[in-house]
């Protein structure tokens, strides 16, 4: 059942039938009520997702506005690459489900053993975290030049 | 402004000539229009009548050399929505900002009998120096027009025009031959704010830079291009340490000249 | 000698005084004549009355930020070289009203102002006909015409002069656009040691000259006139080298020679100003203070002014650097996109009357020479 | 590869001089967001009203006397040219003072002015128009003349973004678009917990899309850093830079060509501009303060 919905991911699509196979052992089904908060900004890490359907927006506590999202995600997006980055001890921003939400979640710890264990399958996942983080970093970069200020007339 | 009341005007006068308050009585005729939309209500060259604020517009000539001067401008901020310096003493402390490379004291022991009468600040300060200033009219003495642009903005509510560009674009609007490059007399047109009409290149003398630099000055060049005419560097420097000598960018540029 | 109407493409010769006969003539005809004279120190295009008013004897020296006047006392009429102003203050005057604007009630009326000046251009050098040629690309031939300039250029009658004496700052060899004029005039003259040579250049020219005594022009005068031509490009004081320089221009538009420019450059317009292409404009309405009557009046904008390239938000071109380099781009390189020919025509005054003496020939072999 | 053509008209205007404008009533003003409104014009010209024209992406040089003049582009149907809308933020001077005017009040029109969105080429290809900010008002009359011809364009995407979801343009016609077949895509630099929608720069969202590079055309209007950034995008997507058209923003004094102030290298943005495709804008798009 599992397997069947992470068959169809294009993500996975091009997995060998090993690497595929032992992704699956440490991957659970998640799902999220509409609102409902999935991991908040500090929060000790446990779980990478990729999102089924649904969508999740991400979160920063900004002093006198309260929680401002910051980015959303949906279908075939990752998120909570944090856990899976060592050097990084907490969850960056909160997450919370903004629809009802089908995710499915892998164990950050056993991901990272994965990787070292078998090399070549951790190229490929710490890969697709970095096209991640760096898809993250682009559209921060965007936002930071708050480029509506200068819009025209 | 509000709807409902005249908009209330106030002059007033710090360390000055009075030049710049004469421009706006040589008005005249448009005075009478002007008299029409705004109600006068401090403005003692012009009448005796002087009522309390608020005001809606103050206008603010000369520059400010004492302690006493400090606590008006104060007061006159508090009591004003829209603050206009008006002229190079209230902008950049005019010509009697050329203090501001001495010591006062030796000054005014030379020129007055008794000092110990003698009351004043070290340098004469602009009027952005005390408080915050909503709009600018350079000149010494402001240009009637712009002044007529900035009362008719303010009362239909924009953005009073004034230029960016330099004295050159008034000289060639008005075909004026470049005083510089056909007599060698230099000129600070190239470096300074347009608004007097080109006045003194049409009589034949270089600019004085009384409407201080432009947008984007380039006085260093400027400056170099006076001793290719002739000029020692002193006098360069002078030229730039005049009127407005005191605005950031004739004055790093005086000094620039005076040191080397 | 004779005085009828000599035809298009004749060449005649006039006595040096017959020219106050043309004058008289063609203020017949309502022409307000308008040539150089002197003023100011130096040899300026304003209006002009009769013959005396031309600068006779007088001529200049000019070099990259200099220009002075200097008498000859050689009794000539066009022995000097273009001076501070051009033709085109008179064909597309530095302000002129669009039209005005009344209110009345809720509505407003707009009136187009129908002026139209009736002038005769005395003394127009091969380099200027060339700049007159370029303007009526940009205001007589594209999908709109300006009402203004057309009816100012139409009604405007040409006497040009072939060029004897080409100054220090001048090009108009490598711009091809000079000394001798080539076409666009209802006369052309050469001034000979004795006498005036004359080009008949059109139909009109030839009747203006109805009431002059002349006679055909004779060898004597046609060699004449070819060897001070000969004399004329051999004194040119600078070159330009336009092979490819368009290309060479868009491609260096990080060159570091921008930035050696504009330590130097005043961004003070004149260059802009002078020049008899440039065409530039901005356009204020004049309000009386009651706010009923406005004219929208056009004046001469400048891409060196910092509100030039203002928009909400700010300026594109806040510094100097960017300013001069769209200044050279578009005179010696995207003008030619625009208008199928480079903005320039070789006249010098940028170089003359820029007040610090940017040669913008030096300027262009600079990047020319150093190419990233 | 088929070269889209641009498209361009020359001034409708009927005076012999076209700096001169015509007079026109505001007849209602919508209020978009708290500073941006949506003006109606009618020529009080019969003629002028009957025979005026545009195409889509062109605009108008809007004139106040004594305040002065601003180029802004036309909102409305091309199909219904003559119901004039205008839809304008409160930025400088000119659109200050159109800010303060009421119904009933009577300007200064003059125009169209400028080249349009290529919609007859795109036709049979899919669309993809991006809109940034107030960016989405000279898209909307491409977007209307898409949904008059629907049958003719392959997959249509309208990706409309804003700083705030207060700033989005146009949202109350977003599902009426939908019901056309066409996928309105909306997005905000940031927003609150109300917000339901996506949150992300507009670029980004192109992620969510799978266009064919093979057949798709791209016509976006926005702040220019935003175009850069939605133009690479497209580029890494395999879109020809000759399907990519972009408008392009500057000081206009004329709207004729004479004033020289919009000229962006060869072009001068009010004749050849302001829409143009990214091939011919290429060389400058990244040179600073060109």
């Amino acid at each position: 059942m599992l397997a069947d919905k992470l068959r169809q991911n294009p993500w996975f699509k091009v997995l060998k039938p090993a690497h595929f196979q032992k992704l699956v052992e440490i991957a659970t089904e998640v799902t999220w009520s509409e609102g409902q908060t999935i991991f908040r900004e500090g929060d000790q890490h446990d779980y990478l997702y990729l999102i089924v359907e649904g969508r999740v927006a991400l979160e920063k506590y900004v002093p006198n506005q309260g929680q401002i999202t910051i980015l959303t995600l949906g279908e075939n997006d990752l998120f909570g690459w944090s856990g899976v980055m060592p050097v990084i001890g907490t969850r960056t921003t909160g997450a919370r489900a903004v629809q009802p939400t089908v995710a499915i979640g892998f164990d950050s710890r056993r991901l990272r053993e994965i990787s070292e264990a078998d090399h070549d399958l951790g190229y490929f996942i710490f890969r697709r975290l970095t096209n991640v983080i760096a898809g993250r970093l682009s559209a921060t970069r965007l936002q930071l030049l708050n480029m509506y200020s200068q819009s025209t007339e | 402004m509000s709807p409902g009341h005249k908009p209330r005007l106030a002059v007033f006068k710090f360390a000055s000539c009075d030049g710049c308050q004469l421009s706006l009585l040589d008005c005249e005729d448009e005075l009478l229009a002007i008299a029409g939309a705004v109600e006068i209500a401090y403005f003692a060259e012009a009448s005796r009548r002087m009522l309390e604020g608020p005001y809606d517009v103050t206008l603010v000539e000369g520059s400010v050399t004492t302690d006493e001067e400090i606590e008006k401008i104060k007061e006159a901020r508090r009591e004003s929505r829209f603050l206009v310096s008006i002229g190079a003493c209230a902008i950049s402390g005019g010509i009697q900002a050329l203090r501001n490379w001495t010591d006062v004291n030796e000054y005014i022991h030379t020129v007055y009998a008794t000092p110990k009468y003698i009351d004043t600040l070290a340098k004469s300060h602009p009027i952005s120096d005390y408080v915050p200033v909503d709009f600018e009219l350079r000149g010494c003495p402001i240009s009637k027009s712009q002044l007529l642009e900035l009362v008719t903005s303010l009362l239909i509510g924009r953005k009073p025009r004034v230029p960016e560009y330099s004295v050159c674009m008034e000289c060639k609007w008005r075909g004026t031959v470049c005083v510089m490059v056909a007599q060698g007399i230099p000129c600070l047109g190239p470096a300074t704010q347009a608004g007097c009409n080109a006045l003194c290149p049409a009589y034949n003398r270089g600019c004085y830079g009384c409407f201080g630099p432009v947008e984007t000055p380039n006085p260093l060049s400027l400056g170099e291009h006076f001793v290719e005419l002739g000029q020692s560097r002193a006098e360069v420097s002078r030229a730039f340490r005049s009127f407005n000598g005191y605005l950031p960018a004739f004055r790093e540029a005086s000094e620039q000249f005076e040191d080397s | 000698m004779t005085n009828s109407i000599p035809m298009p493409g004749k060449h005649i010769v006039i006595a040096k005084d017959a020219l106050q006969t043309l004058f008289s003539t063609l203020q017949a005809a309502n022409y307000t004549l308008v040539g150089p004279t002197v003023r100011e120190e130096a040899i300026v295009y304003e209006e002009i009355g009769q013959m005396d008013d031309l600068p006779v004897g007088w001529t200049d020296e000019q070099g990259p930020g200099t220009y002075r006047l200097e008498e000859a006392g050689d009794g000539r009429y066009f022995n000097y070289v273009v001076g501070p102003h051009s033709w085109k203050k008179f064909l597309y005057p530095p302000k002129l009203t669009l039209f005005s604007a009344q209110q009345n009630g809720d509505g407003v009326e707009f009136t187009a102002n129908k002026e139209s000046p009736q002038y005769a251009f005395i003394g127009v050098r091969g380099c200027e006909l060339a700049a007159i040629a370029i303007q009526d690309r940009i205001f007589l031939e594209g999908q709109v015409t300006d009402p203004h300039y057309k009816k100012r250029r139409e009604r405007a009658f040409i006497l040009a002069v072939n060029c004897t004496q080409p100054g220090e700052t001048c090009f108009c060899v490598s711009m091809q656009t000079g000394p001798k004029v080539k076409n666009g005039f209802d006369l052309s003259l050469t001034e000979l040691d004795e006498s005036f040579l004359l080009e008949i250049g059109s139909e009109l020219g030839g009747e203006m000259l109805a009431d002059c005594d002349w006679r055909p022009a004779g060898s004597y005068e046609l060699n004449q006139s070819r060897q001070l031509m000969l004399d004329a490009e051999m004194r040119m004081g600078r070159s330009l080298d336009t092979a490819d320089l368009p290309e060479i221009l868009l491609d260096n538009l990080d060159h570091p020679r921008w930035d050696e420019v504009a330590e130097r450059c005043l961004s003070c317009m004149n260059c802009t100003l002078v020049c008899p292409t440039c065409f530039c404009s901005d356009v204020q309405d004049v309000s009386d203070l009651t706010g009923g009557k406005t004219e929208r009046v056009r004046v001469w904008d400048s891409c060196f002014n910092p509100d030039f390239s203002h928009v909400h938000g700010g300026n594109l071109r806040p510094n100097i650097r960017a300013r001069y380099r769209q200044w050279l781009t578009h005179k010696l390189a995207s003008w030619e996109a625009q208008f199928g020919t480079l903005g320039c025509v070789g006249c010098g005054r940028c170089i003359t009357w820029c007040p610090v003496g940017i040669d913008l020939t030096e300027e262009a072999a600079a990047i020319r020479g150093g190419q990233s | 590869m088929t070269v889209l053509m641009q498209q361009t008209t020359t001034a409708l205007n009927g005076q012999a001089d076209a700096m001169v404008p015509e007079t026109a009533v505001i007849t209602r003003i919508q209020y978009e967001a708290p500073d941006i409104a949506t003006y109606t014009l009618s020529f009080t010209d019969d003629h002028i009203r009957e025979q005026y024209q545009f195409l889509p992406g062109q605009f108008n040089m809007l004139y106040l006397p004594g305040i002065g003049e601003v180029a802004i582009s036309i909102s409305s149907d091309p199909g219904q040219p003559g119901t004039l809308l205008h839809t304008i933020r409160e930025a400088g001077n000119v659109t200050g003072a159109l800010a303060k005017l009421k119904k009933g009040a009577t300007i200064g029109v003059r125009g169209p002015y400028g080249s349009a969105w290529p919609v007859e080429s795109a036709e049979g290809k899919d669309l993809i128009i991006v809109g940034g900010g107030i960016g989405l008002a000279p898209l909307r009359p491409a977007i209307y003349h898409v949904i008059r011809h629907r049958e003719k364009y392959g997959k249509v995407t309208i990706l409309s973004g804003a700083r705030e979801p207060g700033d989005l343009l146009y949202p109350d016609e977003y599902d009426a678009w939908r019901e056309h077949g066409i996928e309105v895509i909306v997005t905000v630099d940031r927003a609150d917990k109300n917000w339901r929608g996506n949150v992300g720069v507009v670029p980004m969202m192109f992620y969510k899309m799978r266009p064919d590079g093979r057949k798709t055309v791209i016509f976006t209007c926005g702040p220019e850093i935003m175009m850069r950034f939605v133009v690479y995008e497209a580029l890494a997507r395999r879109i020809p830079k000759e399907r990519i058209f972009v408008s392009l923003e500057r000081n206009m004094k004329c709207a004729v060509g004479f004033c020289g102030h919009c000229q962006y290298g060869p072009f001068f943005l009010c004749k050849e501009g302001p829409v143009l495709s990214y091939d011919r804008v290429e060389p400058f798009f990244s040179v600073e303060e060109f």
